[in-house]
This record gives C-alpha cells, structure tokens and sequence, in this order.
C-alpha cells in the first residue's frame, strides 16, 4: 500500500530545479512565473526547491556554454532518482539563435539526457507547465518500467 | 560619425585619462575592434553630463598595453575581456583573471580576432586577486 | 575499618604521591598510580556502605595519626602551608599572596592561641554523610581515573617538550596528593580542619597549573594562588567570626540551625565567598581560564572532581545555615549570574579548553544557585549536578586531551571532522556532550530540577532560562563540527594506549549508566542527607508537586530511537550511495572539499563556527561580566549584614 | 508593519488569480506568433526564409523542391513570415507542443515555376536533416 | 576567527542567473568577495561576423530576455546612425511605448525578486500578479510575452490599432493603480526597511568613480537617465529622471519603484501624442561608418559601438550593459556586509548577466 | 508515573496512540492547509489539501544518497525525539521535560547539518543554534508563568483548573505571555520574519540551510518529525484556553491565521535583527508578566 501511495505520490510532488544554463533571461523569467499566482504550479504540487538534492524535475534553459556544461552535469548527478530533465526554449533545444556562437555547446541534450523539450522562445509558461505534465508522464513510465525489470527479476 | 573623438598614443594615455578623471569623467567602457594582423583600435569612452567623449588608440597586439585600471578601477573588468577576447594583454591591472574570466581552456583562444590568432603568453595568474 | 579507610582516602595518597616523588622509575610510578588509584575507588566503595558515620565513633576520642594527636598535626601543617605560599609569593614578588598570606598566619594564631580552649573536642573530627560520600566517590574514583590517563598523556606530553629531566614525580606527587587533600576537605567536620585542606588544594592547584615553567604558566600559577589566598583569607575571618559567634568549629553543629543574625550571616557570606574563589565564579574565573595552561590532566582533575568541587561544596554544605535568608537569595542570584555569563562568555570561545573552562564555571554557579534558593528540590539538584556534571566533564577534559595529542590541536576549528582521524574519541566526545545537555541524562535531570525549584524567583529564573538555551549553542556545535567529514565510509579506528583508553571508556559508560540510576541515586544520596523526599521516585522517574521526569521510561524510549537511528546508518553506509556536499554545481572533480572558483581554480570550503564576538566576545564581555558580579557581591553582603 | 495586511486580506476575500491552465484554456491573442506553419503548395522555393532567418534554421532546396527547418531552433521571430513573398509561411497563435523527441519540419514539394528572379547563390546541397547548416555555407 | 567560505552560485536559488562569487565570512560578515563570471557568456558579439544587419537585430534582442526590445532598439538607432536615416515619427513613439512597457515589466519583475530576495515571499507574487498584465499587453501588441521582435532597422515591424491603445491604456491604469497600492509595503513597512535601509550604501563619489549606471547611479544622488538625452521620441515627452541620494538598497529600490510610476506617465503622453505616418522608413544600400548610442535599459545606460565598412556583415558590434557597469560598484559594496544582505545587494543593483556576458 | 502506567489505563493508552498516530497526520493536515491558506493570501490556488503528504511520501520513495551517514542516524533521533515530546504532550507531562526532549531534536537536526562540510548546511546548523538560543528561554519563561498559575509544570494541571489559564492570575500578564508564546511558535513554524535558518521555501542566501543536505527519507523524516513539533507547539497553545474543545479550536484557528498573516506581511530578518528583537521585546514582555504573576 506504501508502495503504491509513493508511487502515486511521485506524481503528485514534483519539486524543480530550475538551471538558467546561459540563458538570455527570457525562459527564465517564464520559468519563475509558472510559480507566480497567474500560472500558481503549487497546483500540481510542484515547488521550486533550488537544491538538487532535493529535485525530481531539472528544468535547463539556455544554451549550454563551455564553462557551465560541467555545472549541469554536476547538479544532474546530485539529484536522486528518479529524476527527469526538461529542456525550455529554442536554446535549451538546440542553442537556437546562438548555436553558431564560439562559446556555444549547443542543446542541453548535448550534456545530460533530456526527456522533454519543450520549445519556444521563449517558451510560454503554459508550454512550462505542459512540458512539465509531460516529464511526470514520462517519470510514471519510467517507474512502471522499473517495477517490471524488478518484477521480471 | 562619432562625435567628440581624439586620437592618442600609447605614452599620453594615462596622463590624458587621468585629466579626464579629475575633471569629473565617468568612464563608460572600452571597446577594442581588430583592424588587422598587427592593431586592435581601442576605443575608450567618457562621459559627463550625458555628454559623450572618446579617446582612439591603436594598439600594437604584440606589446602589452597599458592598463588604465590603476585611474578608474571599473576598467579591469572590460581590460580583462579584450585580454581574453583579442589576446591583448595590459600592463598594471589591478585584478587579473588571468584569462579565465569568460572562457574555459577548450575554448580557442582570443574568439574576437578577425584577422589573427594571438597566443596570449602564458604567465603566473594573480594569487589572490 | 573506619580507621583504615579513612586512611587510604586521606593519607594514602600523600604517601603515594612521596613514592611517586622518590621512587623516580617509570614503571615503578605507573603502577603507583594506577595501584593507588584502584584501592583509593574500591575505598570509596566500601564507604558507601558505611555511610553515614561519625569518626572518631566516640565523640570524646581523640583522632590520632602514628599516635600523634590529628589536631596538632594539622595546626602545625597549616603553619607550614601557609610558610611554604609566603615563600611562593616572596618568590614570585606578588605582594598580595604575601600580605594575606601574613594575614592568615596572624588570624590563624589568633585563632589557634588567642580564641580556642584547647579542651579535648567534644565533637567527631569527620563526619560521613552522603554527601560527604558523593564527593569521595568522585573524588576517588573520577580523580583516579584522570590519574591513570595521566600516565600515558604525561609520556607523551614531556615527548613533546624534550625536558632535559623529567618532572613527572613532582607532577605526579602533587596530582595524586590532591586526592587525598580533597577527601580530608569533604569529610571534615571540623572548620580547621576543613582551613588546612583547602589551603592544601590551593597549593596543589597552584603547582599544577605552574608545572610546564613557562612564563605564562608561571603567571596564571600566581594568579590563581592569589586569587584563592583571597578566598582563603575570607575562610580564615569567616572561621575567626563564626568561632566568635558561637563557640566551635564543629561543621555539623553550624549548620544545624538557620542562622537569622546579622553578624552570622556575613560570616557565613565570607564562606560563600570562600567558596566563589574556589569555585571560580564570577569575577574570579580568570583563574581558573588560566589554569587551562597546565597539562591537560591537570585541568580534568580541577574541573570536575577536586578544587573547584572543593568550592561548591563549601557553598552547598553550609546551604542549610543560610537557607530561606537574604543571604541565601543573594548567593542565589550570584550563582545565576555566573551561569549566564560565563554561559555567553563561553559562546565567544574556540579553544576547547577554554569552553570546557567557562562550562565549568557555569554549571558551577548552576550549583551554587541552587545553594542559595536552599529549598529540599534546589539541594537535589545541587548534589545532583555535582554528581554528573564531574563525571561528564571529567570525560570531556580527557577526550581534548586525547584529540590534542591526535591532532596538535585543542580548538574546536581544528576539530572539525576529527570523526574521520579518531573516530572513538570523537565518538566518546559527542556521548560526554550529549550528557552535559540532553535529556534523559543527569545533567539535564538537575537542570531541570534547578529549573523547577528556581521557578519562584525572578532574577533567577530569567538568568537560568537565558543560561540554559547559550549552553545548547555552544555544546551542540562543538558536537556537529566533530562529525564533519565527507563520505560514510567506516573510518578506521586510532589506535591508542590502554591507561588512555580505559578511563575514557570507563567515564563514558558511567555518564551514561550513572544517568540511568538517577532515581536510585536520588533515594540512596540525596534523601538521607536532606532527610525530606521531595520528589516521589515511581515507575522509573521522580516526581513532584511541580512535575515530573520519567527516567528510565525516556531512557527505554531514546534506547529504542537510538537503536533505529544506528540501524539507519549502518544501512545508509553499506549502500554506499554517497554524494559530494552541495556547492552550488561546482565540486572539484579533482580536489575534495573544494570547488571551482573564480579563474577556474579551486577554492577549498572552509566553514566556522560562529562566534558572535561583537557580542559575546571575551573583552567585551569579561568587564561587565565581572563589573555586575562584583555589584553582586557586594549586594550579598548588603544583604545578609544589614537587612 | 502592516502595510501589506490590506493586500493580503483583500486576497483572502477575493477571486483568486490563477489561470486553471490545463483545466482552463485560455483564448489566445489574435497575432500571436506561435506555431510556425508552411503550407507547401503555395511555396516556389525562393530561399528568401532562408536567407532571412536570423536563427538559420530554414534550409531550402530548390532543386529537390524540399523545404526543412529545424523547428526547435526556430525563433518565432516571424521574420520569414514576413519575407515569404508567397504567403507560404505563417504562424499559428497557439505555441508548438512540447516532444519527447526533437523533430523536424520537412516537406517535399514540386516546382512549379521558374524563381522569379535568379537567386543569389546557389543553396547548399540538401544538408542532412536534423543538422543545422554551417554558417560558413550558408554565407557562400 | 575561522572564516567560512560561501560558493554563492551559478546554481543558486536565489540568483535567476548563473554568476559565482566567493565569499568569505566571519560570522556571516563578508570579509572578502570575489566574483566569477562566464557562465552565460555565449559571444554573441561574434556572430556579427555571420549574420547579416538585419539578422543582427533578432540576435541583439536576445542578448538579454528581460529588456530585449531596448537592445534591438538601441542596435537600430545605432545602424540607423550609420546609414544616415531617420525612423517615421510614429516608429519612435512606438518604440517609446515599448520601451516603457518594458521597463514597467522589467522593474515590476525585479521589485518581485528583491521581495523575494529578503524572505518577502506574498510580495514578490504580487509584484508578478502585476506584471502578468504587462506581458498580457506585450503579447496581444507584439504577439510574443517576452521578446516581441518589433524592431527593424528604419523603425517597427507593428502598428497598435486605436482599439489597441485604447485597451493598453486600461491596462496600465489598473498596473498604476494596483502599484501605487503597494508603495507603504516598499517605502515604510518595518521589515522591509529593517532589510533595506542603510545596506551596500554606494556614496555618489564612488558611483560616479567606480562607472555606476542607472538606478544604481541615480539612487546615489546623480541625475542621469540617458531619456534625458532626448532619443526615441523621448525629447518631445515631458520626462524628470528619478533621483533618489542615500546610496543604500532602500534608494535604489524606490528609484524603480518609482520609475515604474513614471513609465505609466510616459506610455500615456506618448500615446496621447501617437503621430501618424509610416512605420519604417525604406533605405538602400548597406551600413558603412561607425556609430555610438546610448539608451537607457531598465537597469541603465546601454552602449552600442557598431562598425561597419559597408560589407555584408557588421565589423564590430560591442555592447556595453548596465550590469557590466555596475559589476565594479558592487564588488566595492559587498565587504563588511552579512550574508544575509547579499541577495539584497546583489539584486539591487539588479543584475542582469546575460546582458553583461553576452 | 501515572502518565506511563500504560497497561494499567486505557485512556493513556489511547492518548498515547493520539501522540503518536494522530499528531502527525493532523499536523501534515495543518500543513497543507497552511499551504493553501498562504497559497489564498497570495491570489493563488495552491497545493491539494494532502500535498505534505504526497511530499513526504514521494521523498521516502527516493534514492538516498548522503554525503555523510550520520544524516540517517540524526534525522531518526530528530524524529524520535519530536514523536516522543509529542506523545509526551499527550500525558500530560512535565511542560519542560517535554520541551528538552523536543531540544533532544533539534540538537541532532543541527548536529547533523553540521556533520556535512558543506557551506550552506553548516551555516543552516549555526542559525538553527541561534533560533535555539531565541526561543529557548522564551518558552522556558512561559512554561514558568503557566507554573506560576498553577503550581506545578505538569500539563495534567492546567486541565485540573476550572478557569482558562487565559484567564487565571489576570489577564494581562497571560496574554503577554501568549505573545511570547507567539514569538517562539513563529520560529518553530519556520515562519516569516524568523525563518533564517532554513523556510520552507528555498529563495534564500542559504538555499535551504539546515535542510540543505538532508535528503530523501532522511528529508521525509525531517518533514514528519516537524509535523509532530508543529502539534506540541499548537498543543501549547492550546493550553490556554483548555476548558472547552470549542474553545482550543477557535483559540488555534485564530492564531494559526495569524501566524500565516504575519508568515505573509513580513520580509525575513537577518539573524542579527532577529536575536535582538526576540531577546530585547520578549524577554521583556515575558519579564513583565512574570513580575506581575510574583505581585499578585
């Protein structure tokens, strides 16, 4: 029953990590008003917990640079599992209008595993919470998996 | 096109900035622009009552140039953005990140050069800046 | 039986420290030691089933020693003592030990030829009731656990110092005599008696606390013996005045009755005074600050088990003849002061020591508080404390100790991770400073009843409220900063001399065993001796009309929750899932501890704890600190001469 | 102390803000530049997006006819809609929905005409979907 | 005493932005700050090389998400410069307009992360509850919430319809009002003050030394506002900059605060005044020359250098943010500050890192 | 004892199980109400009624990773300590023991933050000390007024009184007690302007302090064993009006509003203020009325 309610649970409590990964500010500021009451995200129970010891939900914005790439990859690895990664607008996609810049990495894929783009530029904060949905669709699948390799163990 | 602009040299550069100092300028920034393989013209710009005033030096890339963050403190950060975008490196600055403000290591060196690569010599970061 | 207990309590220990003194081989004086020390604690032992008695049984014998009369060995000794801290204070040209010195010796003729009838006493010469009993079980048995650790760290202590000759059989002839000086104090029944034995502790306390001879050890020495030769020239014109008053010098009988007069009142407000010096409360904690200087030991054996125990339970065995007096509020809100103050000044503090100095200082005037509010349940607690808090703090004195010679260090910075060098000790320490603060131990149970019984009084109540949460401050961050390493791994454990060991063990498991007999300590110690129960022992915990503690049923449940929580963390390190702290997305990849700084170098983390100098500092405070104490000093003989 | 209390009780007491978006969705702005749509029957071909495109995401194939864009690069800045001279391109009000995977726009059309007017250079050979063309080749 | 080294960022929750500063405390007193940048830097300025002028301007706009409009603004006035034309007169009251609607979005945003910044947490919504209204507009106008893309060189790409103006200016009078309610909260609420006043006070010696630029400047006593300098349609409006002279995060807050009232005066003169005529004047040919402007973004005085010799790509497009400026004054007021005051003094000067990296 | 004669006395035990089963949920209940209350305040919709819940149980569902293991040892006793105060609390025990045991709590919350090197949870552990430290003897204080009513520090005595503590020995001095009682409920309740050591929302310099490097379980426990602290406090409060079930119920409707009131208009403190002003006004306030319970 614990298992069940946890599961469920997953679902109903996703806390965010937000990460501007040089972004210009403009997905960031739609980030930040999906918490504000227009948008109010605490619907779904989501929080915005800044610790990533504490995530369940990366969101990156930005075009990934040379220098915070290994910022990104740090934070992925300190959130536990199970954990998803939302990409947010044209640049967390692919570097959008700056991929051709010199100190450019590219899309957030480039670093860590994303599970959700969500596109834009910059991404609306409906798309947000979309994307969001979305990543807490794909975290259930995740666990369902799981539970069957477990199961088929 | 541009207003209130006057050519220098290397020697009058820090006399005339601080001149300007003392008479009430604010420095706004610099802005260097590579002309060809040996000069990055910079361009400095003052202002005081919302009046503009620039001064124009052409830098030689292969000799430092002279930093005029000992007159305005504020310089440092934009002599340390030319150092590690054109590969021109200051003499006298107060705070040297030593290259390492914007750009990591795989990044190619000095991004903002048209026309040549400078290798910016290697030197002993600043301990404690 | 009585005669020869009493002996080894007493004298033994003289011998001994002369045959550590004489007897120069190591070996020899190790097992001296560690000899005394045992038939010293299995003495103590064997008291407690004696207790109480009176001795000589017959009043009307004479206590002898080899057949010499003990009074005229004592007033000759004393004589002695008080030529030998003219000497000192002569050599260390401090004119102040000279003068009260002079002083003493002039009061003290006076007394011995001018007052006195020298008829046979018509009263016993010692007198063992409980809490007699308490402090020799202390004194006995924590004193000689710290005499056993001295063997090894004095090893290794003059291994450091490279000493052309070692001054291992003074150190060991003064540390072991101490014991026994402090046994005779406690049992004494007699105020000359009771005179000569302090002055003894006083002289002791000074040679330790100057054993190192460097310049500053020398200092805090003769600070420290001027200081209680202040206390001791109060002792001295409380015993000429009481003597005057009533006639004997016999203990029992002065506290026999409340004393209502004036004149008795500053008399016994000389004693208290006595007692502060001693005990180090406030304006005279420097002394004992500097005292720290002395080999770790040293310091362990003054703080909980003799010398400052010495002036506490002056304090507390004469409550009951100022009880229910102004006196008695006065040397109450002193006590509370002193608790609250040295509480903050310890907040300012990182050297180990010196934290462990000023909670002595304050639990001492804990004590003494509840001295002065003199009720059954403030008695309780006093003895109580006196009980624990020797036991904790002797343990805590000998784990920086241990951790000093671990790490070169005794500041609570350096001690920061010292989990992962000395995972024992550390451990050892976080159990000492559990006890000193937490419920269900000792330590607590007497703060609680010092809460409790204080209730009624303002100034006290609110000096022991704000006392008590600086005290959670600055044990609970000494305690996390211990444990303060990254990773889970399971370190490996130091390796260390048994004689170092043994007695931290020993401490550590009485702290804990001894909380857990709280109730039977409380019905056995401390009811005979008020002679009341104020607290009904039930179902494992004490109770009074104004609340309750159950005991044993917090300890079956903090057991129970400390079993879970090891369980967790077994389990947390065999999954050896561990992550790196969070800081801020930038660990070093390379460098542990640190992070990618600015110019992509590393900055390696350091953290601190706080302080809180700009108002807890050490000189900022100490000048008012010491300024409202003397105010209050002032205020108890206000108090008890005029009003 | 209290300045924000008449705020805050005014809140308390009143309708709340909050769009209830997946539950409640909102009717979007008439010019809103969502979603960008192609219609590649009305397409000849011209390269003008592609040259316009500050993001360079629009690559154009005369000769195969194809017309891409890498869509999660688009920066919906409707410059290409503005510079379509066929009114192929536009842009829906709603935003594109979120993937899992990144996608691209490709549509395969057939030449109708001859450009009106000849191109400036030749476009870059039919760069692999998905890629996004070099901007050295795009300049040439 | 032991010092405790902070890493303040990139990940930080309390900075939108990544942007690092080391900071060394003793009992939570910075002794030492030194910060750390290159976190956002993209080197957009470079892409001049490969985007053409026109293309430059959707690059520009994204240099910074927050004031976008005004850097394409700022990088067209400056081609304009160059190639020697004028924008329509109604392209510069549009402009005017957005600028303002910008601002008013910019500095209600960021009122709401200093709320937030000092623990405010019902404020910072409501500073954002406004400013929902503002983007409403911006999105209905420009048909985008945030980078609206109006600007081209020669002038706008967008016309507002009378129906338009008429439901902007609705709008802002509710902002106005709903602001103008919460100016005690600002100005006079205990907490608030206990958190502000007196906290990285900037002398206007210092500001004027160290190059401070905006609010930064103007709440240390200096009257400069780069609107003064009449660009834009900004001449023809009646326009006092906003000058507050303590220098401490509590001035500097309400030089915004204020501002934000101010922007409401100007898009309703400036839609008052609304001229006809076209919206982009037509040129030929390419830029060749060099130009300097200067406007005055929500966080201050914006710098563009363009050069061009009359290629198809730009030379040189340098762009000096408010926040580059003001990243010297800050480093001078952190020192002898509680950590606690950081977040206070770092957002006061309302940084913007992606503007100042590029 | 009677309070620990268990098997002797059904009702204690069926107090005891309240304590332990009940607390929780109703302070998870608390919380998430607190949650859409604050979430009200500020024009928004907030979180589902259950939220706490779903939290803590997603957050015992994750992978536990640790940068030192005596997190897992210190979030049980926290928890033990703040599920044994609160059963306590039940039994109508001693006021203080009750609250020493809740310290047991605290203290290994913060020695846990501490056991980390990391920056922020080492200074999250030092400011928790100093909150310790403010509201400590506040609490002590009012325990001692509540003493001063009625003679003894057993909770079982506050029950026995005919008349609400509220109105015992005069009002004023036990409503300015209550205020202090405020002071200190801000603090535990980790509210606006107090919650300097770590709030539950995570926009601070120090990101979330003493929470910082608790995680996982360990962070679930954490969350529970503050459900439990957040009943006892409430519990506290409620003594002051303990006649009538009505009345405990409209006295903690009525200062829980308040308390997310204040939560919603004050900016956070710096811990420097905060110690002034908890010590400055509260220890006067509580000196105040305790001189006037001593009077009359």
């Amino acid at each position: 029953m614990l298992d069940s309610f946890i599961k469920k649970s997953r679902i109903k409590s996703p806390w965010l990590l937000h990460f501007d990964c040089g972004s210009c500010n403009g997905c960031d500021i739609e980030t930040l008003a999906c918490l504000t009451p227009l948008y109010d995200v605490e619907r779904f129970g989501i929080i915005n917990v800044g610790n990533p010891k504490h995530a369940d939900i990366l969101l990156v914005t930005g075009c990934v640079n040379h220098r915070n790439k290994h910022v990104l990859k740090t934070i992925y690895d300190q959130m536990p599992e199970p954990k998803v990664v939302v990409a947010i607008g044209a640049c967390g996609l692919t570097g959008g209008v700056f991929r051709d810049a010199y100190n450019v990495v590219g899309g957030v894929d480039k670093v860590i595993p994303v599970d959700v783009y969500v596109p834009g530029c910059p991404g609306k904060p409906e798309a947000i919470i979309d994307g969001v949905v979305e990543a807490l669709g794909k975290l259930s699948e995740k666990q369902n998996a799981a539970a069957a390799a477990v199961a088929a163990e | 096109m541009i207003d209130h602009i006057e050519d220098i040299t290397a020697e009058t550069l820090i006399g005339k900035v601080e001149a300007l100092k003392k008479e009430g300028y604010r420095l706004v920034t610099m802005t260097a622009t590579d002309l060809d393989a040996e000069t990055v013209d910079l361009l400095y710009s003052f202002d005081k009552d919302l009046a503009l005033m620039h001064l124009r030096l052409s830098a030689k890339k292969n000799a430092p140039a002279k930093s005029i963050s000992g007159v305005y403190f504020a310089a440092f950060l934009v002599e340390n953005e030319i150092r590690e975008q054109f590969g021109l490196t200051f003499e006298g600055l107060v705070l040297d990140f030593g290259g390492a403000l914007l750009l990591e290591d795989s990044v190619r060196p000095t991004p903002l050069c048209r026309y040549t690569v400078v290798e910016a010599k290697p030197e002993a970061p600043v301990a404690g800046a | 039986m009585l005669d020869t207990l009493l002996f080894i309590l007493i004298v033994l220990p003289f011998l001994a420290g002369l045959g550590c003194y004489v007897l120069r081989a190591e070996g020899v004086r190790s097992l001296i030691v560690v000899a005394t020390g045992g038939i010293l604690a299995a003495a103590s032992v064997m008291l407690y089933f004696q207790t109480p008695f009176t001795y000589p049984v017959e009043a009307s014998v004479q206590a002898t020693l080899f057949g010499v009369s003990l009074d005229e060995i004592i007033m000759v000794a004393d004589f002695l003592l008080l030529a030998v801290i003219l000497y000192f204070g002569v050599r260390h040209k401090n004119a102040i030990i000279v003068a009260l010195a002079i002083l003493q010796g002039a009061l003290g003729a006076y007394l011995e030829f001018g007052l006195i009838e020298h008829a046979p006493k018509a009263y016993p010469t010692f007198v063992i009731d409980t809490l007699a009993l308490v402090m020799v079980l202390i004194i006995s048995i924590v004193g000689s656990l710290i005499c056993v650790f001295a063997i090894p760290y004095m090893k290794e202590h003059e291994h450091h110092l490279h000493l052309p000759a070692s001054k291992q059989p003074r150190f060991f002839l003064v540390l072991v005599a101490f014991l026994g000086a402090m046994n005779g104090l406690v049992m004494a029944n007699d105020l000359a008696y009771f005179y000569f034995f302090f002055e003894v502790t006083t002289l002791c306390s000074f040679l330790l606390i100057g054993h190192d001879e460097t310049e500053i050890a020398t200092k805090n020495a003769v600070r420290a013996l001027w200081m209680n030769s202040l206390g001791g020239a109060a002792l001295m014109i409380g015993i000429v005045w009481i003597y005057s008053e009533l006639g004997t010098l016999e203990i029992a009988k002065v506290i026999s009755q409340q004393h209502t007069s004036a004149a008795m009142l500053v008399a016994l407000g000389l004693l208290c005074f006595a007692g502060f010096t001693k005990a180090a409360q406030m304006p005279f904690q420097s002394w004992l600050l500097g005292a720290m200087v002395a080999p770790t030991p040293v310091s362990a054996l003054l703080h909980s088990s003799t010398m400052v125990k010495a002036g506490v339970y002056l304090v507390v065995r004469f409550a009951p003849a100022y009880a229910d007096t102004n006196l008695g509020l006065a040397v109450a809100l002193c006590g509370a002061f002193t608790f609250l103050g040295t509480a903050a000044l310890a907040v300012g503090q990182s050297n180990g020591k010196k934290i462990l100095a000023y909670s002595t200082i304050s639990n001492l005037g804990l004590i003494v508080a509840c001295a002065g509010i003199g009720t059954p349940t403030a008695i309780t607690a006093a003895i109580l404390i006196i009980i624990f808090h020797a036991v904790s703090k002797g343990l805590l004195f000998l784990c920086v100790g241990t951790i000093e010679h671990g790490i070169g260090s005794r500041d609570i910075e350096d001690m920061r991770g010292v989990y992962g060098k000395m995972p024992v000790t550390a451990l050892i320490t976080m159990a000492g400073v559990v006890t000193m603060i937490l419920p269900p131990f000792g330590m607590l149970l007497g703060k609680w009843m010092a809460i409790e019984s204080s209730a009624g009084s303002l100034f006290v109540i609110v000096m022991l409220a704000l006392g008590s949460a600086i005290t959670v401050l600055y044990w609970a961050r000494w305690a996390g900063g211990l444990m303060s390493v990254e990773g889970g791994e399971k370190f490996k454990t130091e390796s260390q001399a048994a004689l170092t060991r043994a007695p931290l063990m020993i401490l550590c498991f009485g702290a804990v065993v001894l909380s857990f007999l709280a109730p039977w300590i409380y019905s056995d110690m401390v009811v005979p001796l008020i002679k009341l129960s104020p607290y009904a022992v039930a179902a494992g915990g004490l109770q009074s009309g104004a609340g309750s503690f159950a005991v044993i049923p917090l300890f079956i449940v903090g057991l129970i929750g400390f079993g879970v929580a090891i369980n967790a963390l077994r389990k947390a390190r065999s999954s050896h899932a561990f992550d790196a702290p969070y800081m801020a997305g930038i660990q070093s990849p390379a460098v542990a501890g640190a992070y990618t700084g600015p110019m992509n170098k590393p900055v390696v983390v350091t953290t601190g704890n706080y302080y809180l100098s700009a108002v807890f500092g050490e000189e900022k405070l100490t000048p008012y600190g010491n300024f409202a104490a003397i105010a209050l000093l002032v205020l108890m003989f206000a108090l008890g001469g005029l009003f | 102390m209290l300045h924000m209390t008449g705020t805050i009780l005014r809140n308390l007491f009143s309708q709340r803000a909050t769009r209830l978006y997946p539950i409640e969705k909102r009717e979007p702005f008439a010019e809103v530049r969502g979603e960008l749509l192609f219609d590649v029957e009305k397409c000849t071909f011209c390269v003008r997006c592609q040259m316009a495109c500050p993001s360079q995401c629009i690559t154009v194939d005369r000769k195969a006819a194809t017309w891409a864009c890498d869509a999660f690069a688009c920066v919906y800045c409707g410059i290409c809609a503005d510079t379509c001279p066929d009114g192929a391109l536009s842009h829906a009000p709603a935003y594109r929905p979120v993937a899992r995977e990144k996608s691209q726009m490709f549509y395969q059309g057939v030449l109708k005409e001859k450009p009106k007017k000849a191109a400036p250079a030749a476009a870059p050979a039919a760069a692999p979907a998905g890629e996004s063309p070099k901007p050295e080749k795009a300049e040439a | 005493m032991p010092r405790t080294v902070v890493p303040f960022g990139p990940q930080h929750p309390v900075l939108p932005e990544p942007i690092h500063l080391t900071l060394h405390c003793e009992d939570e007193i910075i002794k030492e700050a030194v910060p750390a940048i290159g976190y956002v830097h993209r080197g957009l300025e470079k892409l001049a090389e490969i985007r053409d002028h026109n293309q430059m301007v959707q690059v520009v706009e994204r240099v910074c998400g927050i004031c976008s409009m005004i850097h394409a603004a700022a990088y067209c006035a400056a081609v304009e410069q160059i190639l020697g034309i004028k924008p329509p007169p109604r392209a510069e009251y549009l402009r005017v307009v957005w600028s303002e609607l910008h601002r008013m979005h910019s500095h209600l945003l960021w009122l709401g992360l200093y709320a937030d910044a000092f623990g405010f947490e019902s404020l910072f919504m409501h500073f954002w509850r406004i400013r929902e209204r503002i983007m409403d507009v911006m999105e209905a106008t420009a048909g985008n919430r945030v980078i609206i893309s109006v600007n081209v060189v020669g002038g706008v790409r967008r016309d507002l319809t009378p129906e338009q103006q008429k439901w902007v200016l609705s709008e802002v009078d509710w902002v106005e009002k709903e602001v103008a309610r919460l100016k005690d909260v600002m100005m006079n609420d205990y907490t608030v003050k206990k958190r502000t006043v007196g906290v990285g006070i900037l002398s206007k010696e210092q500001a004027l030394e160290l190059g401070a630029a905006g609010p930064m400047l103007r709440g240390s006593g200096v009257a400069q506002d780069m609107r003064m300098t009449g660009y834009h349609a900004y001449g023809e409006l009646g326009f006092e900059p906003v000058v507050e002279t303590d220098g401490d995060s509590y001035a500097r807050s309400n030089v915004r605060f204020r501002e934000v009232l101010a922007a409401v005066d100007l898009v309703r003169q400036a839609m008052a005044k609304l001229p006809d005529s076209e919206l982009a004047t037509a040129y030929k040919g390419r830029p060749k020359g060099e130009a300097v402007m200067r406007v005055e973004q929500p966080r201050g005085e914006l710098l563009y250098y363009v050069k061009s010799s009359g290629g198809k790509y730009l030379d040189r497009v340098r762009i000096r943010t408010p926040t580059f400026a003001n990243i010297p004054p800050l480093c001078a007021v952190l020192p002898g500050l509680e950590l606690a005051d950081i977040p206070v003094v770092v957002l006061s000067m309302d940084p913007c890192i992606s503007c100042t990296e590029r | 004892m009677q309070a620990f004669e268990i098997g002797l006395n059904p009702a204690t035990f069926g107090w005891l199980l309240v304590g332990l089963l009940v607390a929780p949920v109703a302070g998870g209940l608390i919380a998430g109400v607190d949650r859409i209350l604050t979430a009200k305040c500020q024009s928004r919709v907030g979180p589902p009624l259950l939220q706490p819940f779903y939290d803590a149980a997603k957050l015992w569902g994750k992978e536990t990773k640790v940068s030192n293991v005596w997190i897992a040892f210190c979030s049980w006793m926290y928890f033990t300590a703040a599920a044994t105060s609160c059963v306590m609390f039940f039994l109508q025990s001693d006021l203080l023991i009750i609250f020493f045991v809740q310290a047991v709590g605290a203290v290994f919350l913060v020695i846990g933050a501490l056991s980390v090197p990391s920056p922020y949870s080492q200074i999250g552990g030092q400011r928790e000390l100093l909150q310790i430290m403010a509201y400590e003897p506040l609490l002590i204080l009012v325990f001692v007024g509540i003493f001063l009513a009625t003679g003894s520090f057993n909770i079982s005595a506050v029950y026995a009184m005919d008349k609400p503590l509220m109105l015992e020995s005069g009002v004023v001095p036990m409503v300015l007690l209550f205020v202090v009682l405020g002071y200190a409920l801000t603090i535990k309740l980790r509210k606006s302007p107090f919650d300097i050591s770590g709030s539950h929302h995570a926009h601070q310099e120090i990101v979330r302090g003493v929470f910082t490097e608790y995680s996982g379980r360990y962070l679930a426990l954490v969350e529970v064993a503050h459900w439990y602290e957040v009943v006892l406090v409430l519990g506290v409060v409620a003594l002051f009006w303990a006649t009538s079930w009505y009345a405990i119920v409209i006295l903690l409707v009525l200062t829980y509003a308040a308390e997310i009131l204040v939560d919603n208009i004050t900016a956070r403190l710096s811990w420097r203020a905060m110690l002034g002003k908890l010590w400055a006004s509260g220890l006067a306030l509580s000196f105040v009325s305790l001189a006037w319970l001593y009077a009359f």
